[in-house]
């Protein structure tokens, strides 16, 4: 792990965060943990990573770089440092992530003062959980096809539709909204509100099963809800550029942000899997064209690590955001084929779900596998992102 | 079944195998239309994946398939059976695939396919015609489809023999009568019938993803068996010779389950819009499904190819020949429901909407017996030779 | 070879072709005979091949099918074992191939008496080749959008336009003509002609270089060519439906006819590469990831056979066409994924052209290879066959 | 070139390497426009293919080349070149490929990376900062990479050595001034810089498809070599030293060639219409466009990775980056070769389309030095482990 040239601020930061880590890991639990964040389904897990993700906060891993008038540590290049060590030592996931890489670059950017103080500090700490309402049953990949209306009454909205897909919405206080204000308008009709969830009236949330069985979606229901105001953030009708703001960010910041089972060396897994597992007589890891499927993964894996490095060089782009946007499509597909993959080696025994205690991995691959889908699929499917990107980089016309 | 000189052009695919496919997709199509079998096997996930409920499966839909005389297609004419041709059984179960049965059938016939190279089988044969379910127990700790490898041995007492050990990844074990197993006796292995109720015997449930199953680990504390009970002493060419049947049977399973999710997925590309144009207009959809349909259509096509030579008894060819439809049917399968579920988009990642059913059918398929790499490896060593 | 099923004059047949073909074999010669028919270039070889397909036809090979009044040999359903018969023992292809496979099944369904009688029996001799003129420079795969006009003038047309990718065109007597003849109508629009070439006023061919270096396409330039009236085939305005028959009858009657190279079985082919290529220090025979790439596409060629033979089995079609016509894309991309493995597989002798002496098969690979792009390319693109199979089999709405 | 304990963030690719890089754009672009370049390479088709003449190149431009002292780079400081760092020389590569100049610039530069690794290598590495060229002469009969194998020897004759024998697929033979070559000696492998003027050495042009550069068969008959051109003792280190550099090289090829035609085809789908409409709007252009792109920002990053692995001589991590580097830009190109054709459509099927230049180039550097699947091979026994 190669980290040169570091400002004195950042070294001293560093030593801590190291020193800290080491002194407190994460505690042991008899809690029955989920494989990642979208497999979260009990009250007494989120209660884990919630006080988790406050200690980290408490000791200036979270909110490293965040100003301290809004309850961050005020440092300057070091969340990354934060990110990277956490990630290092396998350390839990951070729960509140849509708080971390959506709501708070949001508000920052299009917040008021008085936003940004009521809502950061509470997000970093993980007192209060956000959940993301972008999505919608009708709309699917056409993410400016929004049907939720916000309509406006006295200092408030009113609000009434429907929203799918929102992970943490059973736990959250709060979502972020894309709501339609107009219907004369496709992309200027729709505004952005920081909606109370938790204990507000008229709105219902609802777990959503996914194909694998397991819980960690819902359906968000709105009837008559009322928002006050200044829970807008930024005016109303720019609802699409704060979205692109948040999106933007989600897609670029897969990188860090602690790790827990995805700080495991992906290719390092397969590797392990491969040599306990049979193939045609003799170890998978012996059999030259599992080896052959291993190392494509491994190089594309590589190749990621090297895209983001590649990212920060400015000689080395000839389009600013060519290799930032790219990335949703490569890393989406790289974890769905590095989970097929492993479906694939582990043979007989991918047909075992988690609770068999004969399943390889305790059970990830076919569930990481099936679960992949919500990343090839959910905010905008990768179709839709190849799209996108031959259209704003490559400049090839519409296809919409 | 009258045998000639040369496999038919039609596969042998005729009136008689044509009658007996119709006749299964008319039932399965009236029995267990897809809002059936989702109430069957997935109206309530805790119950299946937390509560590890057995899984269900519609029994007197079962008790009629047995008088329609299905577990008897493959056993013998001379043993009570029918003796279809392995292309009828084929056409049979690409409908059993495509409506997803949840039946002990498949395992029946993979049993009976084993039974019938066996030089002591004949007694169970008969059984089997009759409706006695069967499955087939060979498979070791690790799921290894070896022929000669097993977690499992016996040993001589007076006539009979005891088995201890264990036999994993045994496919709908819970709905099979007898076990037909494979055994370490020394220097031989020894191919038993051990009823699913024979003292010492235990069968312990896999949780598995596929809700149109089950399957157990199977384990014999001292199991005795009879001496009648033990069908061969050369398991492994028993096996070797019910090996293209056995292929091609999970096949014909893969190909029908996924011709229904190409068709559903076409249906929702046809109905589902999204930029104000049904997504079925986007080549990003169209060009996928046609895709899937040609590999569909080849591993269907290699499917017959197999089964026929199967009836002409040419074992290299028919070997060739299913290993090629097994490998064809996994890729398809995989390729297939990757599609159904990607481009139903949201939805199709949920619970509520059927495509997960046969994804998992068709995921547990593409491993059994071997997925496509494991099949073309053993065919390079055939056709290219050994390295 | 399985023949089953015959009657007592395909019995007889049978024994006539092989009993012919085993007394007659290919002329030995010093020509430097093509890889196959897209590379025919110089007037000798055309020479060597009519002269095969004259006597094959002579010895009832060739018009085998076809009603003894249009110069064939009234056989009934001896075609297809005359084809087989000539593959089997690798005669050379059959030189006529667009008046064979094309015009013959077109005049046969839409001609007159006339044309029937006047061009069928010089076609099956070779007597007089054709060509096939329905690609056009600005037409790309969008076959309807012809823009050679016909006109029409007392008792005949005036033809103006360009044509190309006319295989044979330096060679031939005649055309198959696609023209418009009405600005009205895209598909309506357009006629189909019997049309005069080698020597006629108003014609001008034009040999193309392919990518490769070789001839073997031809553009046309039509400069107010005069055509009589009797050259038209069926219609005004019914030149689409004609050339569909044509069509449907060129992608479907790849089989058979006569194999030169490609008789050779490319698997056969493939195995035998591998086993004269070094790879990583053994044979690429003995590389497990290039075994299982060629057995990826034994497969696949057992897949074509096979396909072909459940075609004829109505009870295992749901789609009397899907099979058929989903033949054009396997096929193709079959010959393309076969010639690239065996370029792979070749590796550094793969720069090796066809003249160099250490190039494998005759530098058979890389040229194959490059040559494949006319058959996923030309007659419509394999994206627009996919086009077509996603729109007539499966019934998704059009995507132009 | 100074070095720290950890490669940078940005791979060394600082101010001097963007200019040079800037550079050779610039001076490419104006010197070698595609048109340029047909005109150089693809004039004539006969005359290449059919009386094998021997292909052009521009001898004025490579003069200039020489005098911007693109020879010397690779060459270190101490003998007398610039010691550029290897991110530096990928970024100038890249260029080479993308205008698909024709030059002994790859061939020398991995001709140099060898005899740098070689102990008596520095008055031919003084020389070539000089502007003498040169080119490896390493590979066997069939093609081999392996660095151990060859069909040339040599025998010891007073402090001279005789080389018999014959190097195969030499790149750009007639362009280079020495040949740096490898030969069995007894229980040795030498390594000898001939010059290409030596007494019985001949050249025999291979005819190939690639226009942009010649390759060649090197005939040894009892060819002297005086004792300071037996530049190593132990040929196979200092080639398997160089290796990464020389794997780098041509993978920096491959991507600037893979990017030209990229841009290629995405500016004849935006401008070229059916159905009236550029085809690029259709997904079945535009996805696969795409898919190239991000294949190709693979390589690139690997490429940088890879070089910046070299500078920071980290040699068992080098060679690790430099065949990912390789295998990733040898599948890219092929994948963006086949697209570049195909969706040209006919145009791009023929000899006055430039794809085809393009596509040759990029055909010939897949294979060199092993493509994706050999690279693979390799790194699967150090990252997984022998089998």
């Amino acid at each position: 792990m190669s980290t040169p040239n570091l400002t004195a601020e950042q070294i001293e930061f560093q030593e801590h965060a190291r020193a800290w880590l080491a002194a407190n890991p994460a505690p042991e639990t008899q809690i029955d943990l989920p494989l990642s964040q979208l497999e979260l389904a009990k009250r007494e897990q989120v209660e884990y990573y919630r006080e988790w993700q406050r200690s980290c906060y408490e000791a200036g891993l979270v909110g490293t770089d965040i100003a301290k008038e809004y309850g961050g540590h005020g440092h300057s290049g070091c969340q990354d440092i934060a990110n990277r060590e956490m990630s290092r030592v396998g350390a839990p996931f951070l729960l509140n992530t849509v708080g971390l890489s959506m709501m708070i670059p949001a508000v920052l950017k299009h917040g008021t003062e008085e936003q940004k103080r009521r809502f950061i500090p509470k997000a970093l700490s993980a007192e209060e959980i956000w959940c993301q309402g972008f999505s919608e049953p009708g709309a699917g990949s056409d993410m400016a096809n929004q049907q939720t209306m916000a309509v406006r009454r006295g200092e408030g909205w009113v609000v009434n539709g429907h929203k799918v897909w929102t992970s943490f919405g059973q736990f959250a206080k709060h979502m972020i909204l894309l709501a339609r204000t107009s219907r004369d308008h496709k992309y200027d009709g729709l505004s952005f509100f920081l909606c109370p969830v938790e204990g507000h009236a008229g709105v219902t949330v609802k777990p959503l099963v996914k194909m694998t069985g397991e819980l960690g979606f819902n359906e968000v229901f709105f009837e008559d809800c009322v928002i006050d105001d200044s829970l807008r953030l930024d005016e109303v009708g720019k609802g699409w550029t704060v979205a692109m703001t948040v999106l933007t960010h989600e897609r670029g910041a897969a990188e860090g942000a602690g790790g827990g089972i995805r700080a495991v060396h992906p290719i390092e897994r397969l590797i392990g899997l491969a040599k306990s597992s049979q193939r045609g007589g003799g170890l998978a890891a012996d059999d030259p064209v599992t080896r052959d499927a291993i190392i494509r993964q491994a190089i594309v894996h590589e190749g990621i690590r090297q895209d983001a490095r590649r990212a920060r060089v400015p000689a080395l782009n000839d389009h600013p955001m060519r290799l930032p946007m790219g990335q949703g499509v490569v890393r989406t597909e790289f974890e769905q084929d590095c989970a097929r993959l492993g479906v694939d080696i582990a043979g007989a025994r991918s047909t075992l779900y988690k609770h068999d205690d004969a399943a390889p991995d305790n059970g990830y691959w076919p569930l990481a596998y099936m679960n992949s889908y919500a990343l090839t699929i959910a905010g905008g499917s990768n179709e839709i992102q190849r799209n996108i990107l031959g259209e704003r980089i490559l400049g090839m016309p519409k296809s919409k | 079944m009258s045998k000639s000189n040369r496999p038919p052009k039609d596969f042998g695919f005729g009136a008689d195998e044509e009658m007996l496919r119709d006749l299964a997709r008319k039932l399965l199509g009236e029995r267990l239309p897809v809002d059936k079998l989702r109430t069957l096997v997935a109206e309530d996930h805790a119950a299946v994946y937390e509560r590890h409920e057995r899984q269900r499966w519609d029994e007197a839909l079962w008790k009629e398939i047995v008088e329609l005389g299905w577990t008897g297609l493959a056993v013998p004419e001379q043993d009570g059976g029918v003796g279809f041709k392995r292309a009828g059984i084929a056409g049979l179960v690409e409908e059993v695939g495509r409506f997803a049965l949840p039946s002990p059938l498949v395992a029946t016939l993979n049993a009976t396919d084993v039974l019938a190279q066996a030089e002591g089988g004949r007694q169970w044969l008969a059984r089997i015609a009759d409706g006695t379910t069967a499955t087939l127990a060979i498979t070791n700790a690790v799921g290894s489809w070896e022929l000669g490898e097993g977690d499992l041995s016996a040993s001589e007492d007076g006539g009979n023999l005891v088995l201890d050990g264990a036999a994993y990844f045994v496919q709908d074990a819970f709905k099979a009568d007898v076990l037909v197993v494979a055994a370490q006796c020394g220097g031989d292995r020894v191919l038993c019938a051990v009823p699913a109720d024979s003292t010492g015997l235990s069968l312990v449930p896999d949780r598995i993803h596929d809700l149109t199953r089950d399957q157990a680990t199977a384990r014999f504390e001292g199991v005795r068996v009879a001496e009648e009970n033990v069908v061969s002493r050369d398991a492994v060419g028993a096996l070797e010779r019910a090996w293209p049947s056995i292929l091609v049977t999970v096949a014909a399973d893969l190909v029908g389950c996924a011709e229904w999710q190409l068709q559903t997925t076409v249906q929702y590309a046809k109905d589902r819009k999204q930029f104000d144009r049904p997504i079925g207009f986007f080549q990003a959809v169209k060009h996928p499904l046609v895709n899937a349909m040609l590999d569909i259509d080849r591993a269907r096509s290699l499917v017959y190819n197999a089964a026929c030579a199967i009836d002409f008894d040419d074992p290299a060819e028919a070997l060739k020949a299913a290993r090629m439809a097994k490998s064809a049917a996994s890729d398809a399968g995989a390729f297939i429901s990757d599609r159904s579920v990607q481009l139903h988009g949201g939805i199709g990642f949920t619970w509520e909407c059927d495509v997960h059913i046969f994804f998992k059918r068709s995921m547990h398929n593409q491993a059994l017996y071997g997925d496509g790499v494991y099949q073309r490896k053993k065919l390079a060593s055939t056709m290219i030779g050994e390295i």
